[in-house]
């Protein structure tokens, strides 16, 4: 394992205690239960975000806290979601009282931790609701199973709906905005390589050195299919025609265009793929009014990227272009 | 034929000590259908729980495995966390108040844990989770009470069944859990919460064999 | 090798045409010869600042075009200086009648394209000054030989000086400014794997899976020494002991703390890099008073890190603080 | 005994073919001490160089040198392209305005470039660059022509000095160029750029060989 780690056991601890370092002025750290909250939590009257999951997707949730995002973040142990008495700590530490509302990846560790969490803080008399987002195509979804995973739309989401909570929405207005973005967005993920879990020390999966995994989740879960690997032009076909199928997006439509990097993969590329989705959206008639293309949502060192798109209107735009004041997101201040 | 707060307190001590030698191996089978997370996760809970484990006085064993479902919601996280925990929390609170309890107060104990765990998490048997493992223990037990078997035998019956039950899961296409995102290519697989729970009952089998 | 690429010989041109349709409020993307203004160049009155060199380092140069920050940037190949041609076409693109000041990175190929061009804008009357960065202490300095590379400070000195020159300050002065910079910053980096050039296809060189090469340059140029893996606490101070050494930087001393990701190592490392980084700082009294996390100067996939540490006062401190509006880098507006 | 318009534009284009059918060695050569990018840099020039070159109408030699210098400046970067450019530009300014040239014609073209790279990336001799393949085969045609040798005879001399000159680099210490930053770890390796250097010249001395 090649990593700029010490002690496995303490990578989110030290990771926490350099985020506590490198940015006083947009959060606070607390820690044992670990959160981060923005540095001037509680916001009085304002609806509260909080967010979190298992680290290693960096810079999401740590670094979407601040103005414009998210009240606070629970980082769990590496591709382990949190626990319940972080996620009530960090409530309690945000609600200002406007209520709070829960961002929770659908994973079944997430909505159990996060369920047992708005319970606990609805007993102490908190204003709690929780928004499941579930936007990745690759998983087919159905009532018996746990359904589709939450991926990409995440940070668009977390975006999105902190400048609307921004901007004074109640705790039902921006929680309606956060089901309204879930059912309009949608993303598929691809990966070159597998990462490597601290702990674990080898690779979660062997992929060939001739082989990619489409439709990879972002802990290394494995994908639709395993194929030789293609050219990013492929790649980007293999990639976004599911997701455009599957809501469907549509000629005349305005969407924002996410391309992500799983972490290993460099810019460069990525610019390569938005290059060619931009085109194959053209073609359909479909017009890219905003874009993301970055290191968001990462899973570890893995190579690969994913992409995410969301229906947008003059609300939500209005929403993506107000200030946003975080240690991974920033513009307008 | 009982088993004492002392022996609750062994069998969690040996249960973590299972865990930390069966650590590699089940994360090594969560690699395969999960996030290869499943050993470390109750390695650093049952490592919190040997820590947080009451001495014996002052509590009975309803107490003590609360503490322990408590300090695994606290510390493991995932599924398996809040999971585990009700296992803990709803067999301490079918034991509470008792210093020693008999085969049909575990049985008890067992279904209510079960059935906790199937409130939380929503599986059925036979979608490829620890439930596949609860199911047919719990069932055992209450056949060997009925039976009036011996509590050795009892547990050792409950183990089997959860050794099947885990074994069984095999074949299964998951439909529940991380695994559930694999489809049909979760099949050929063993689920990692339903070894870890044949590894708990197990243990309590091995550590209870000659309560008396 | 893996990567979501076409052609290899396509690369750079897909990556401008990506970069073309995701900033068009940003930048202008030519072609033939290559190179990215911002949108709104030349800016009357303004210094104008340009930038480039090889591909495979984004987000740099190309990212920092924009307000307060860079004029122009020449991509050129994949690890290979811009020619002349393209230096050439830019200084005449952004000179807004006060003159252009080219940041060259100090390698041979990039050092002789932009003399050259130099040479070529001064016969068509442009003045035009030129500012060497050489901040790798990685390397040793003499002047029988190519000198100190340049690498991480690079980035600071774009920013800084591109605020300076929207301030209005002269084209002396901000040459002076960017001396001054390189004068007071000093980098290192380091691989955990090698980077794949795209048109070489296999590893620029092998490194053991229990290895790590200390000294790396951002071409994939082998360093000082070649050892074990070591923890990243270890790794921290065999980056910072020589860049603090080299200066020296000394108790008392504010700075401005910047750890970069070559490419690979995603975020979550980076932050147990910098906290080490500040623990050491600390107990020398050194005073980290701003701070850069992230991958800015890339070597394509590469995994690993560099530290770079520039000596601030409050000019620095004003400058650095100063709108941004850069696809790389952005705040402040 | 005279190499002709036709000859030069023969040797360009051979020495074209010889760099795409070494692109790979010539990458791996600066792959050891450099950035892996000579062979695909040289290639990329001389590609650009094929489609430009002039088909021999309405131009001298020298002219015909210098298109080639400006195409290798706009087409290859880093610090081959202007090094090459320069060898091109001096030796075409060198032969400006002729239709063929004799071996001391040739000598003084070569002294020019070299002199212009020198001035250039102001290495000397010994520093490990393609100087080292320059200087001597420069050497080589000066004493060639003072010993009335043959056209062919010299341009084998100068060949096999630069082929010495290049082998010479391999256990230097690199002082210029990207080389220079391994210090003492550049040494036992051979210069990219005088290797590629040589190969020019060797290709001269064959597809000149039976000029008369
Ligand atoms: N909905 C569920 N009901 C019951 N058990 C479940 C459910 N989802 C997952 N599990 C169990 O949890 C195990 C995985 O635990 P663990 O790896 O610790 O958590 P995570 O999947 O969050 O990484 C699975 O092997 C399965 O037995
Ligand atoms: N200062 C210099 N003077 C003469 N030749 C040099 C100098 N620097 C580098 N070279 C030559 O250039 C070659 C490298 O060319 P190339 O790989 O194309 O450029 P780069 O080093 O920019 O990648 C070296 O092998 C060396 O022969
Ligand atoms: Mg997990
Ligand atoms: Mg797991
Ligand atoms: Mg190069
Ligand atoms: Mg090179």
């Amino acid at each position: 394992m090649k990593k700029l780690i010490n002690n496995p056991e303490n990578v989110v601890l030290e990771e926490l205690k350099g985020i506590e370092l490198a940015h006083p002025d947009l959060v606070k750290v607390h820690y044992d239960p670990d959160f981060i909250v923005r540095a001037d939590a509680p916001v009085k009257g304002k609806v509260a975000l909080v967010s979190g999951g298992g680290s290693g997707h960096e810079p999401m949730h740590g670094g979407f806290v601040g103005m414009g995002m998210l009240d606070a973040a629970c980082p769990g142990a590496v591709f382990t979601s949190p626990t319940p008495d972080q996620m009530l700590e960090a409530t309690k530490a945000v609600d200002g009282g406007a209520g709070v509302l829960h961002i929770v990846k659908n994973y079944t560790g997430d909505v159990m931790n996060f369920e047992m969490a708005a319970d606990l803080a609805k007993a102490e008399g908190i204003d709690v609701e929780a928004v499941v987002v579930d936007d990745d195509v690759a998983v087919k979804d159905s009532t018996w199973t746990a359904g589709r995973r939450g991926v990409g739309l995440t940070v668009l989401m977390e975006k999105l709906v902190g400048a609307a909570a921004e901007e004074g929405r109640s705790l039902k207005e921006v929680a309606d905005l956060a089901r309204k973005i879930n059912g309009q967005g949608r993303s598929m993920g691809m990966a070159l390589t597998s990462c490597v879990v601290p702990h674990v020390g080898k690779p979660t999966f062997d992929l060939p050195e001739d082989e990619m995994e489409i439709g990879i989740g972002i802990h290394g879960e494995p994908g639709r299919t395993r194929m030789k690997v293609e050219p990013a032009d492929a790649v980007t076909e293999m990639l976004l025609n599911p997701v455009i199928e599957d809501l469907p997006f549509e000629s005349g439509d305005e969407v924002l265009l996410f391309v992500n990097s799983m972490g290993g993969t460099p810019l460069i590329e990525l610019y390569i793929v938005y290059r060619k989705a931009v085109e194959m959206l053209e073609a359909k008639g479909i017009k890219v009014v905003r874009n993301l293309i970055g290191p968001y949502i990462t899973s570890l060192e893995m190579a690969g990227a994913s992409i995410t798109m969301l229906k947008m209107d003059d609300d939500l735009i209005k929403l993506w272009d107000a200030p946003v004041k975080t240690a991974g997101m920033r513009w307008g201040v | 034929m009982a088993v004492t707060k002392k022996d609750v307190l062994e069998w969690i001590k040996a249960f973590a000590q299972v865990i930390a030698e069966n650590k590699e191996y089940l994360t090594e089978l969560d690699a395969q259908i999960g996030d290869a997370d499943h050993g470390a996760n109750m390695d650093r809970g049952f490592r919190a729980v040997l820590e947080k484990l009451p001495n014996g006085e002052d509590v009975d064993i309803g107490k003590i495995m609360k503490t322990v479902g408590m300090t695994l919601l606290s510390k493991v996280g995932g599924a398996g966390g809040p999971l585990y925990s009700t296992i803990f929390m709803q067999a301490g609170m079918s034991i509470d108040g008792k210093d020693y309890f008999d085969l049909a107060d575990w049985a008890k104990a067992l279904e209510a844990a079960t059935a906790g765990v199937v409130r939380l998490g929503k599986a059925s048997p036979g979608d490829k989770t620890m439930v596949d493992a609860l199911t047919p223990a719990v069932q055992a037990l209450k056949d060997a009470t009925e039976q009036g078997l011996s509590l050795g035998e009892g547990l050792k019956k409950s183990a089997e069944a959860a050794e099947e039950g885990m074994i069984a899961t095999i074949p299964l296409v998951a439909r529940k859990g991380r695994a559930s995102y694999l489809g049909e290519r979760s099949a050929g697989h063993q689920d990692p919460g339903a070894t870890s729970t044949f590894m708990l009952l197990d243990t309590a089998a091995k550590v209870w064999a000659n309560c008396s």
